[in-house]
């Protein structure tokens, strides 16, 4: 983890209100991996302090020395983010927090929205790897919310698509293409592994899915992050029976994004 | 050469920046970013007389150049602190603030006994204006509680005693006055604001607590006022607490009669905001050739 | 079709959006920015017994999200109000608050007798609470000078009485009661909180006061959260007042209990700013079909 | 007075810190006179509030429906402004304030640094008009802090510069070009009208001087202006012998920023 002042190579709208930034870091590309975010903070001028804190970011890709994000603007500060043009620099702490565990023979990516980003990352780095095969599970409103299926399918994958408003894919919630795979899963057969991030909603569904049909799920979860880095105690998240430092609460910065899905009290 | 040392009653440091506690973790997590051994003094996160998990999620929230947290003191309290988190501390060589709290009298003289027979301590903050847990404020916003608190945590140890005041009173040099009545080494000034913000489309309060503590830039002038107000009624020394992101802002601390500051919320914005600081205030006292820090304590002109 | 009237005890209001005093001058000066009659209300700069002066400059800064003030009441009098000013300000269709200051009880008693011979007034205002002039907070940091001041004034009026508190106290429902127990028929919640600002070039505070009263967005949290702890303590309607920028800012205030809102700083930075929010909350209760702004007064969600 | 949103079509660093901004708006161009001012609202993002207030600054020069502003980069106000570029929107309140009066005969601008742009829009106005001769008088730290002299020049004035260092003109105060104008008028000559702009120690000396050898002067003030509309009664400055509905002070804003020196109580 390094507090770095990167310059933006790459900055472009990708759809309404998602935007690609690429910015130089042999620091993050060389020691990043999937799962893990970066910590950005948007300034418009020195000494103006609103907004105030960072903002997280998963990791997208990475090159031989620069790192992407994928994001969407949401409020102020993912707003004046994409006023950063090419050339700028920004000021990013990272990589941050724990990445995604190794996958197995046979994995399942599931990504909603702007949550998908960090699953283009994994898929990615296990490219062309066919002991360890990928199905990509992507679930978004509609076409303008869809983001890094491309990604998904460089690296190889079968990408299905579920929109709410069915401009893309099969009408309907990603959980409904998740439901028969792991239906169809012989008792007995090898479980697969679920990687999931997205809405909260989206998770505890598929969470509560992987429950029913006994799969292994790790989920990348988001919570408000002031320091990022484990200090300030302000971007917990309750697990079942756990109590130690931190009683019955883990900081989402360090002890995640990524966590087991059984872990967590949902 | 200039000098940046400052007194804060018996305890002596190098320089008058501090990290705030609940702001700096106990160290561990910035020790890869941040040279602890450069910090003026190091305060860590509140220590409980029991362990306390914490207020549920959401526990924090942005607003206009400030932030709402209502961590609700989670921490490991203080028999595992001992055992766990002070000995990793004890390794660098910074001064050693403990913040404590406690939920009566004694259980602050309790702890302030406890951490006595401990190595490696410099000073004990004495948490009296926690907002963010039940009967929290009540000390600070009482003379007589507070002078109570600070005699009884005085009697129990040998260490420096900081009393950290609330600003939510309507007269805080009353508070400030008491504290110091009961032996109060300094005063750290000051706690968070209590404040609230609500989600519109769910109408829920932002933080799960309804309400928490407002820091960062946005209160800097309130905190400011509230240091000026006690340099005018209390001797002890002060220590400015409340949006301070740059050497600028300390200064404006120092002019107005804090004998050191301590750094929260900027750390989050930057992870060595603290070791700026310094930087900055090296500079400037070189700039200006003003040769020690004290040059500048309550130098402020009102006439 | 949605409605956005409101009622302050007598009082009605077609919208619950109204200008706060000192930040709208008497009307005259927007007059060609701002469309008064589409204004909920209008309240004064505040008017004193005897013409007042003001502070020497300088009067303002800048602070993060918000700024400092200390003008001083600056104003010509409850004669020549009444003589110049009233005349101007009747000529419009928007309801007229007068916000009154005195130094004793009897001064406000006074000012609202003298207001109550006028015409076109909807309503007084009492400003116990402003922290720019000796004895200024002295009304609204005491519960009984509150409750007396405002009974007092109650009795020499027939005008609906508003009292505006000030939230520098250790605990605002107790004035918050004190005021109703007086006769109070709302309150309006807050006036600034007092602040500072050093320039550390000169060593000089920033305003010739000293102190100032903070305004704006910074201290938004603060003023929400008086307003939601005031509407679990009276029964009176609640005015809130405090860093209130647009229309969801305003929505966060109705779902904490304010049945109207007052617009300060934000017309600094837009003059038609109370317009804006008056529009913002017309499409907000359009798109979310809510037919009654009344529907979202203290509509805030704990369970 | 209006409330418009300008487009940006010229923004240029004139020298060091130093800025000409050119916005599109027919109503100011065609309604603006020497000495006033607009009030410009610097934003990054929508609901970013710090900066909060806007920013006065003197109206420098007039096109056909365009108009500039020449600034010198103080703090993060003036530091944002800079960020904007040409095709962007800005908010822009003005024309405000009181003018200039009208030139006499003779007349004198004495300007410092950034307060002689309103001076180069008074002598635009009234470039060749052979019955009111002008003669300008520059201020400056250094080269780098001298704005606007072109523009006199190109209005055909007469113009003398003195700066601190004496990079440029000769070497010190403005007001040691001015005192021997003043000194060598016959006691019963015609006198000149003295317009002046600047720093304050720069308008209290001036003012002196023109007490001192009877020569009315007209000065453009400056304070922090909250509202610049005459709303908040904090940009005020006191008056000799002045008692009305503003007491001893008189609103910077709207009862100024021009004034006549006479009248204030330095
Ligand atoms: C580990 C992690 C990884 C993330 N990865 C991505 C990503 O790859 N792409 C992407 O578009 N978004 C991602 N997010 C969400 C992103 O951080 C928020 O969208 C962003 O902070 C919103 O800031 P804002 O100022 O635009 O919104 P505002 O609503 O103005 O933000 C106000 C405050 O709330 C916080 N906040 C608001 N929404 C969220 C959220 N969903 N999660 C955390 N904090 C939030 C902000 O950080 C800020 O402190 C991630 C969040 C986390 C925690
Ligand atoms: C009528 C008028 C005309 C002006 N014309 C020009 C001009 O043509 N060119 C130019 O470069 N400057 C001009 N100024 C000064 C300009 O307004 C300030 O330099 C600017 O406000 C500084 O803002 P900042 O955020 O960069 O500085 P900061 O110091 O960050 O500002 C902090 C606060 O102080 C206020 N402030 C700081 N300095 C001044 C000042 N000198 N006058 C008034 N308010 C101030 C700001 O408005 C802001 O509210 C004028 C000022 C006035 C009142
Ligand atoms: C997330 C967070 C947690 C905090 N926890 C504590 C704490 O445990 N004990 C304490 O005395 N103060 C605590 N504080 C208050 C700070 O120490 C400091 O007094 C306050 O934040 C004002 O300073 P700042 O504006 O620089 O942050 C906390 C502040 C924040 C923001
Ligand atoms: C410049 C200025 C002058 C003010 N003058 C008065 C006043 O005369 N009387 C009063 O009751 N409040 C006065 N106030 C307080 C406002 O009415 C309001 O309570 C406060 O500014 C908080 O609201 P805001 O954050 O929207 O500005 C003044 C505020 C400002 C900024
Ligand atoms: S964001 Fe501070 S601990 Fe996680
Ligand atoms: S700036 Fe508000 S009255 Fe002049």
């Amino acid at each position: 983890m390094q507090n770095l002042k990167t310059e933006i190579i790459y900055h472009q709208e990708i759809s309404p209100a998602h935007f690609r930034l690429r910015a130089r870091s042999a620091e993050i590309a060389h020691s990043a991996r999937a799962g893990q975010f970066v910590h950005i903070l948007p300034r418009a001028v020195n000494f103006s302090f609103d907004p105030l804190l960072r903002r997280a970011f998963s990791i997208a890709a990475l090159q031989d020395d620069t790192f992407d994000v994928v994001y969407r603007v949401e409020g102020r500060g993912t707003a004046l983010l994409s006023r950063h043009q090419k050339g700028d620099t920004i000021d990013v702490l990272g990589p941050l927090g724990v990445p995604f565990a190794p996958p197995v023979t046979k994995n399942i990516l599931v990504g909603g929205g702007v949550g998908v980003p960090p699953l283009a990352m994994l898929a990615a780095q296990h490219e062309g790897d066919s002991t360890r095969r990928m199905t990509a599970l992507v679930g978004a409103r509609s076409r303008d919310y869809l983001v890094c299926v491309d990604d998904l399918e460089r690296s190889g994958l079968d990408v299905r698509v579920a929109t709410d408003d069915g401009s893309v894919g099969v009408q309907g919630r990603v959980t409904e293409l998740l439901e028969p795979m792991l239906a169809d899963l012989a008792p007995d057969a090898e479980r697969p592994l679920v990687y999931s991030c997205g809405p909260l909603v989206m998770l505890r569904a598929v969470a509560k899915m992987c429950q029913t049909y006994r799969v292994p799920c790790q989920v990348s979860l988001e919570e408000s992050m002031p320091c990022g880095v484990g200090v300030c105690n302000g971007c917990v998240v309750p697990l079942l029976n756990a109590a130690d430092d931190y009683g019955a609460y883990r900081r989402i910065c360090v002890d995640g994004p990524v966590m087991w899905s059984h872990e967590i009290a949902w | 050469m200039h000098s940046l040392s400052t007194q804060l009653g018996p305890l002596s440091l190098k320089n008058p920046v501090l990290t705030a506690s609940g702001t700096f973790g106990y160290g561990q997590e910035l020790e890869a970013l941040v040279d602890l051994s450069q910090l003026g003094g190091l305060v860590c996160k509140t220590v409980t007389r029991h362990p306390r998990a914490g207020n549920a999620p959401p526990r924090t929230c942005e607003t206009p150049a400030g932030m709402l947290n209502a961590i609700g003191l989670q921490n490991v309290g203080i028999e595992r602190f001992i055992a766990e988190k002070l000995p990793y501390l004890r390794q660098f060589d910074v001064p050693l603030v403990v913040n404590v709290a406690g939920e009566s009298v004694e259980d602050f003289a309790f702890l302030a006994r406890a951490l006595s027979a401990q190595e490696g301590i410099a000073a004990i903050e004495l948490n009296i204006s926690c907002p963010n847990v039940a009967h929290g404020l009540d000390f600070a916003t009482d003379p007589a509680l507070t002078e109570e608190v600070v005699s009884h945590a005085r009697a129990s140890t040998h260490l420096p005693v900081f009393a950290k005041l609330s600003p939510n009173v309507t007269d805080i040099t009353l508070i400030a006055r008491a504290a110091e009545q009961g032996g109060a080494h300094a005063l750290s000034l000051i706690n968070t604001f209590v404040g609230m913000a609500i989600d519109i489309r769910t109408r829920r309060p932002r933080i799960s607590n309804i309400s928490g503590g407002l820091s960062g830039p946005a209160i800097k002038p309130l905190a400011l006022r509230a240091v000026y107000r006690c340099a005018q009624a209390v001797k002890i020394p002060l220590i400015g607490i409340g949006g301070i992101m740059n050497a600028n802002d300390a200064i404006e601390f120092f002019i107005a009669g804090a004998s050191a500051v301590q750094i929260g919320t900027a750390t989050f914005v930057q992870p060595d905001a603290a070791l700026s600081v310094i930087r900055g205030l090296e500079e400037y006292l070189d700039a200006s050739s003003i040769s020690s820090i004290q040059e500048l304590v309550g130098s402020i002109r009102v006439d």
